[in-house]
């Protein structure tokens, strides 16, 4: 009796068939006892809480475990495929994925930021180009209104499904807001690259094109859909008298002279009012350019918004902060600023931010002297070019999930829109744009998340349910720590505007990579195949489809579901699918 | 069927599978998955010997097989006197790489089938003898064997009258016997689990392999624990992984991690446990803490001497 | 090769002769110099065969299942409390099909304790689907055990050779050891179909439900019943080669018989002297002696007692609660025939008492004196 | 038929006398049957051992009552078994001795015998001193006795019987042939 394949019942009809003694002919595969079961097991990736958090809509786990395996080229191209901007993002984001990492319990979260900027950095020093789409290129032309994250993702995006897209850009150069970033935290060649990939895919890039001043609204008539995303550039003022004398320099155009290779000329004393990055980035690069430099924040550690690791490699370089301070007004001579008058603050009932509401102490104000006072208190978008059809509301263009304005068929999407001021969101909002356009004009439904979750190009089969670190089999884990970021000391730091962090070796990356739990996401780590009594698991015949559970015979025991580690099996009720 | 992979976690089974699925083993059944390892690890050229125990339900029907390998059935107490049988003749035949490997239950193993097993072993006979251990007759529903744990439930000694004796150390029996190999293993552990089986394979003369395997049923487990409990029997040292050679060299395989956990993580997810008191529980960890301690100093003795 | 040799000796010869293979057996009183003798055979190399010492009587029957079923010439003896304690693995060989071939010294039953003969522990294995043959000389034991190997291994059902304990098993009489090549050719190599074996691998004994069991019951009685001719015929081919020839039974002095005893065992050869005395004497006596008592030869034994007046059936056992076994099956046998004569029955020498020419005179005088038996069975010899 | 009982202790070879007394009978041609008393066998205590010879088939399968010939390997066994128990007029009763046969007293119907077999295998190195092997040396004499069997097939059976040493038991049953001493001879 050789080892068999098939099910085969033996019905012996008289007794000279039958062996002369009870010796088998045939093997048990007869007996279907996968009707013995009443829970299911599936193979239904669950969603990582990573992913779920990224507002980029990255597959961090998929990357991760391409990584792991030293896959680092298709690692990367997972990655660009939801966001063009690796280099940016890993150097930038406020990472709210590694917030969400289950990881943190067993020995810090991912590293997540650190993977992304080692695969584009990997991506450019193997010269990588943008994995290109076999799609049919498409007639139609679609404008988009703004160079910055938001708008070079939809291009990006949509160019990637075939569409002929021109972007209009007010600026110099392509690059929005991104342009601002300090090269110490993003080097120029980082974005300067990132941009020109997305423009050798076949993206146009006008520039020096102002809504409003060089081109109206209506002369887009003959694109079948134009995307706003106009971004933030009117500084939030600070509203106190003073604010016009010389040495008053908001913080994005500060920036932007510095970025422009102007001379700024900053004396010796310097204020920098908020607490975001913007105000950090302001900070550190007056340090930079050799001033005494005071963050003067109105609440406390706890409420600044700026990247946790932005306040501590600020203070690294010899940033002051003040809490708990406002400014009442700025203090003049001449004209021009020789202080400020400051009043200490206390927090009172949360606002409708959530946060505690700052209010002033009285009698408490007081004088210091600067010589340059930089209020970085953030931006609003400049609406006022938009026709009174693209409805607007509290300084944003409102839309719905499919980023359509009340103007079809124009769309609207970073900052401008939703309000989220980072890269990543706004990358996010630029992809969401160009999946909505594209489902637009080619009148197919598709459904779309409310603004506050992301939008994958080339999402997985996954269930919605997000990992959390009680779903995992903490067996299969060791606690192993996450591996520190080179950087620069910080008293090399403030004398250069050279890139600060050093971003991981792939010696750090692959091992960080693989203290990935791979959340939800199937990795073949083979527990299911192996601890299953009834041989009911099965290699399966693809990547796509590493297992496939024998349906004839898994008795339903949940033994994969519960060894899987990584809660990427579905246990369900057996009745639910007696129907199909 | 596709490579493995190797990245995630390097398990280094073989892929080949010897036994089929349409047994008819309890759902979470442990037996079932340790043959599952053992032929694995053994191979084809294997001949089985399965006297009374749920195995002799699970490896199928007349005419049917759930094995990939030869199986003979045979008497509740006659594995290591058939085994001895079967392989002297195959010596005798000149078939001298074929593995016998007795598959018995505890009760097979700890009770009636103790004579054979001790006059075969004591005769060094070439064959692995696996004790698949499910801690009571289960075959017949859960009746203690000497397998049975202090203080657990079973049909014959029910909660208001546990279990009084403490588990027979068939092991120690074994070692006692000074046979070349004497190993616990368990199916939370199957990488240690098959090379040991491999080790066993490879050793001449009488192997003895003592398997913890839950029974969902009888232990009163959810089926998808029975890795859990397993690997919480070896963290918590209830069922410590080691090995004996030649009755003296002690190793212990799995070290529990940090330490171990208490024994009633292990306890509390088994219902023929539920009815012990916090006394009894802290008698257990006692009695697991010593034997541990013990072991710990037979074990360090060797690596001392060598 | 002519040579004095005890009964147990003649039975490892036996064994020998037809090169059993795996030997496993536990010693016990009066088996033991079988079992020594073979052991040395294996040990100076005159048997190519491995010898397993094992630690009890079950284990030596599983031990020869577990090689039996591999596919080697399996071979033990027991005797008594042995063969007893062995009772549920002998099923098992014969269920098993296996043709095993065992030599059993009859050994009365403890308590209390005894050495001495008595066909009790046989006869209580009687329906274990084993081919059962009792001897009366030390020749018939060596022929008959390297005959059982030929019929078990031609129906698939294991065999026991059965010698009285003492009387002769540790009683040197001469025997004709045949040469090696002759009874190579008369016994090939054991070939079964189906055996434990990787290359075919099948599960053997596994549970049988009730849909399939008594098929494979009705098989085995099939092969018992094979096993009468099968029996007839390899006896009439050893005769051929050997010259000796023992018959499934064998008539003594019965063509004309009024009364036949019937036998089996040492007493036959007893008998036989008092059947030859009483002729003298003019008394129209004969003999049947059983040699096979498993499967029983139901009509052999019907056309042979059928022209006899009385029948008195000597039994060394007793069933408790009815009467001896032998007559028990012939009576059974005979129930058939036309004419049935009276069976008598006597229950003697149990416990190795000394059956002597006159316990079976007396035996006969009483069947003489009697038109038919007025009990069950009469006791011999006891003192009551 | 011929019909011989042999008394010894358990551990003095009266068994094995009575088989190589069979089988030199059987080399002659004869048929024979040997069997010890049908018991357990214990060192020191006392033991029987039979010889049936015939010139036919032997087919009785009893113990032997009434013997024509009875040999005894220790004489301190007379005090305690009743060793004449059936044993037939005419017949030689041989008793392994230093003393001379008169010296014992037996029914004027028997013909007693003595050898001095302790001394010949203590010669011959049969057996540890203290507790001399004599089976071989007492069935030369009893050959001599009885004529049931030649000296030189007697030879050859204890060569045949006999693992160690075989030649000194030679030796011994020769010496023992020439050595007894027979009542009236």
């Amino acid at each position: 009796m050789k080892k068999e394949t098939e099910a085969r019942v033996i019905v012996f009809t008289s007794e000279a068939e039958m062996p002369m003694m009870p010796a088998s002919v045939a093997s048990t595969l007869y007996n279907k006892t996968g009707s013995w079961r009443y829970m299911r097991p599936l193979y239904k990736n669950q969603t990582p809480p990573c992913n779920a958090a990224c507002p980029a809509g990255e597959d961090i786990v998929m990357h991760l475990q391409l990584t792991a395996q030293g896959r680092y080229a298709e690692a990367w191209e997972t990655l660009v495929r939801e966001n063009p901007f690796p280099g940016v993002c890993g150097r930038v984001c406020p990472h709210p994925c590694e917030s969400e990492c289950n990881r943190e319990y067993l020995g810090g979260a991912i590293a997540i930021h650190c993977q992304e900027r080692f695969l584009a950095d990997y991506a450019a020093a193997h010269h990588l180009s943008l994995p290109t789409t076999n799609v049919p290129q498409r007639e139609e032309q679609i404008a988009v209104i703004g160079a910055g994250p938001a708008g070079l993702s939809c291009a990006y995006h949509l160019r990637r499904m075939g569409y002929q897209v021109t972007v209009f850009e007010a600026g110099e150069k392509p690059g929005g807001m991104m342009r601002l970033i300090p090269e110490y935290r993003l080097p120029k060649e980082v974005l300067e690259r990132e941009i020109a990939a997305i423009i050798a895919l076949g993206v146009e890039v006008k520039t020096g094109m102002r809504l409003g001043v060089d081109l109206a609204l209506k002369d887009l008539q003959g694109y079948a859909a134009v995307f706003l995303a106009i971004g933030q550039s009117v500084s939030r003022r600070l509203d106190v008298p003073g604010e016009d004398a010389v040495g008053v320099l908001h913080g994005i155009d500060f920036l932007a002279r510095v970025e422009r290779g102007q001379k700024v000329d900053l004396g010796k004393k310097v204020a920098v009012i908020g607490g975001g990055n913007t105000a950090m980035d302001a900070a550190r690069t007056a340090r930079r350019l050799g001033a005494d430099v005071t963050i003067l924040y109105r609440r406390s550690r706890a409420e600044m918004p700026a990247i946790d690791e932005e306040v501590h490699e600020t203070l690294d370089e010899g940033v002051k902060i003040e809490f708990l301070r406002a400014p009442v007004a700025v203090l003049t001579a001449n004209g021009r600023v020789r202080g400020l008058r400051l009043t200490r603050i206390e927090l009172g009932a949360p606002d409708a931010s959530g946060r505690r509401r700052p209010v002033p102490v009285a009698g408490s104000e007081y004088e210091l002297e600067f010589d340059t006072v930089i209020p970085a208190l953030g931006q609003v978008a400049d609406l006022t070019f938009l026709s009174a059809e693209v409805q607007t509301e509290r300084g944003r263009i409102i839309t719905d999930e499919k980023t359509a304005t009340t103007r079809l068929p124009i769309f609207a999407g970073g900052d401008a829109a939703t309000g989220f001021g980072t890269v990543t969101a706004a990358v996010g909002s630029g992809k969401r744009a160009a999946l909505a356009i594209d489902s637009f004009l080619r009148g197919v439904e598709r459904p779309f998340p409310d603004l506050a979750q992301n939008v994958q190009v080339a999402p997985r089969p996954h269930d919605p349910n997000v990992v959390r670190f009680e779903d995992l089999n903490t067996a299969y884990f060791e606690e192993i720590p996450r591996p520190p970021q080179d950087q620069r000391p910080a008293a090399q730091r403030v004398t250069t505007f050279q890139e600060v962090n050093l971003g991981y070796g792939e010696d750090v990356a692959l091992a960080e990579a693989r203290r990935c739990f791979s959340c939800g996401t199937c990795n073949e780590c083979d527990n299911c195949l192996i601890f299953c009594p009834d041989v009911a698991v099965l290699r399966g015949p693809s990547d796509d489809e590493p297992f496939v559970f024998n349906y004839d015979y898994c008795k339903g025991c949940g033994i994969c579901v519960s060894e899987c580690p990584r809660r990427a099996i579905l246990f369900a009720e057996e009745i639910k699918f007696n129907d199909q | 069927m596709r490579e493995p992979k190797t990245y995630a976690r390097n398990y280094e089974i073989p892929e080949e599978e010897l036994t089929y699925s349409g047994s008819v083993s309890c759902p979470g059944c442990g037996a079932t998955l340790a043959m599952r390892y053992a032929l694995k690890a053994l191979g084809s050229n294997t001949i089985t010997v399965i006297p009374a125990c749920c195995w002799s339900i699970i490896a199928g029907p007349f005419p049917y097989s759930s094995l990939t390998v030869p199986i003979f059935h045979t008497a509740f107490e006659t594995a290591g006197a058939v085994s001895s049988g079967i392989s002297a003749a195959l010596d005798v035949l000149g078939k001298k790489d074929i593995t016998v490997m007795a598959w018995a239950g505890d009760g097979g193993t700890f009770d009636i089938g103790l004579q054979a097993l001790s006059g075969a072993v004591e005769r060094n006979e070439d064959f692995i003898y696996v004790c698949y251990d499910n801690e009571a007759y289960m075959n017949t529903g859960i009746q203690r064997s000497s397998a049975t744990p202090w203080m657990a439930w079973t049909t014959t000694t029910p909660v208001e009258h546990p279990k009084e004796e403490p588990k027979k150390d068939i092991v120690a029996i074994m070692a006692a016997h000074r046979i070349p190999y004497a190993a616990t293993a368990t199916i939370a552990y199957p990488e240690d689990m098959i090379a040991k089986f491999r080790k066993a394979k490879g050793i001449r003369g009488s192997k003895f392999i003592h398997v913890l395997s839950p029974c969902p049923p009888g232990w009163k487990s959810e089926a998808s624990d029975s890795i859990k409990l397993t690997r919480l029997a070896v963290q918590s040292k209830v069922f410590p992984l080691y090995e004996i050679e030649h009755g003296d060299k002690v190793t212990i395989n799995v070290w529990p991690k940090d330490g171990g956990v208490p024994v009633k993580e292990y306890l509390r997810l088994q219902g023929r446990f539920r009815h012990l008191s916090e006394e009894a529980i802290a008698a257990i960890q006692a009695e697991v803490d010593r034997n541990w301690e013990r072991l710990v100093v037979r074990a360090q003795r060797v690596m001392g001497n060598e | 090769m002519r040579k004095v040799v005890t009964g147990n000796y003649a039975v490892s010869w036996g064994a020998k002769l037809a090169r059993a293979q795996v030997i496993a057996a536990y010693p016990i009183t009066p088996q033991t110099s079988i079992i020594e003798k073979l052991a040395s055979f294996c040990a100076n190399g005159e048997m190519d065969a491995r010898f397993i010492k094992v630690e009890s009587e079950h284990s030596a029957m599983a031990a020869c299942i577990g090689a039996s079923a591999v596919g080697a010439r399996a071979f033990t003896a027991t005797s008594g409390q042995g063969l007893l304690l062995m009772h549920e693995v002998v099923h098992w060989a014969a269920g098993a099909r296996l043709p095993i071939v065992m030599g059993v010294v009859n050994r009365a039953i403890a308590p209390g304790w005894s050495i001495w003969t008595e066909q009790n522990d046989t006869l209580s294995q009687r329906d274990t689907g084993w081919i059962q043959f009792y001897c009366e000389t030390n020749q018939e034991v060596l022929d008959t055990t390297i005959q059982a190997f030929k019929i078990a291994e031609k129906v698939f059902l294991p065999a026991m050779i059965v010698l009285d304990a003492f009387v002769l098993s540790h009683t040197s009489e001469a025997v004709d050891i045949p040469e090696q090549a002759e009874v190579d050719a008369f016994l090939p190599p054991y070939r079964p179909p189906l055996k434990l074996d990787p290359e075919d691998p099948r599960a053997f004994g596994a549970l049988v439900l009730p849909g399939e069991y008594m098929e494979l019951r009705y098989k085995m009685q099939k092969a018992m019943e094979q096993a009468l001719s099968v029996a007839e015929e390899v006896d009439r081919e050893w005769g051929e080669r050997f010259g000796r020839s023992w018959g499934l039974v064998e008539p003594y002095r019965l063509d004309d018989a009024e009364l036949a005893l019937v036998t089996s065992g040492t007493v036959t050869g007893t008998s036989r002297e008092v059947v030859d005395a009483l002729r003298e004497e003019g008394v129209k006596i004969g003999l049947l002696k059983v040699r096979l008592f498993r499967p029983f030869p139901h009509q052999i034994i019907r056309e042979m007692l059928a022209g006899v007046r009385k029948v008195a059936v000597i039994d060394r056992n007793i069933s408790f609660g009815d009467s001896g076994v032998f007559a028990q099956e012939v009576r059974a046998a005979l129930y058939h025939a036309d004419k049935r004569p009276p069976v008598f029955d006597f229950v003697a020498g149990l416990g190795g008492r000394d059956i002597v020419p006159e316990t079976i005179r007396e035996i006969v005088d009483y069947t003489v004196t009697h038109d038919a038996p007025t009990e069950e069975f009469t006791w011999v010899g006891v003192k009551i | 038929m011929i019909e011989i009982r042999i008394h010894g202790r358990g551990g003095q070879g009266a068994v094995i006398a009575s088989e190589v007394l069979a089988d030199a009978v059987f080399q002659e041609g004869k048929y024979v049957q040997s069997f010890p008393a049908f018991g357990v066998e214990r060192r020191g205590a006392p033991v029987t051992a039979f010889t049936r010879i015939n010139d036919k088939p032997i087919r009785i399968r009893t113990q032997i009552y009434t013997p024509d010939h009875i040999m005894v390997l220790d004489p301190t066994l007379l005090e305690v078994v009743d060793v004449t128990a059936g044993l037939k007029d005419g017949a030689w009763i041989l008793i392994n001795s230093a003393k001379p046969p008169h010296t014992f007293t037996f029914p004027d119907r028997y013909r007693v015998a003595t050898v001095d077999a302790n001394a010949i295998a203590v010669k011959y190195h049969l057996g540890p001193r203290n507790a001399p092997i004599i089976n071989t040396a007492i069935l030369g004499a009893f050959a001599r006795l009885t004529g049931i069997v030649s000296l030189e097939t007697l030879c050859n059976a204890v060569r045949a019987a006999v693992p160690i040493n075989p030649e000194g038991n030679v030796a011994a049953v020769k010496e023992a042939y020439e050595q007894v001493i027979g009542d009236g001879q």
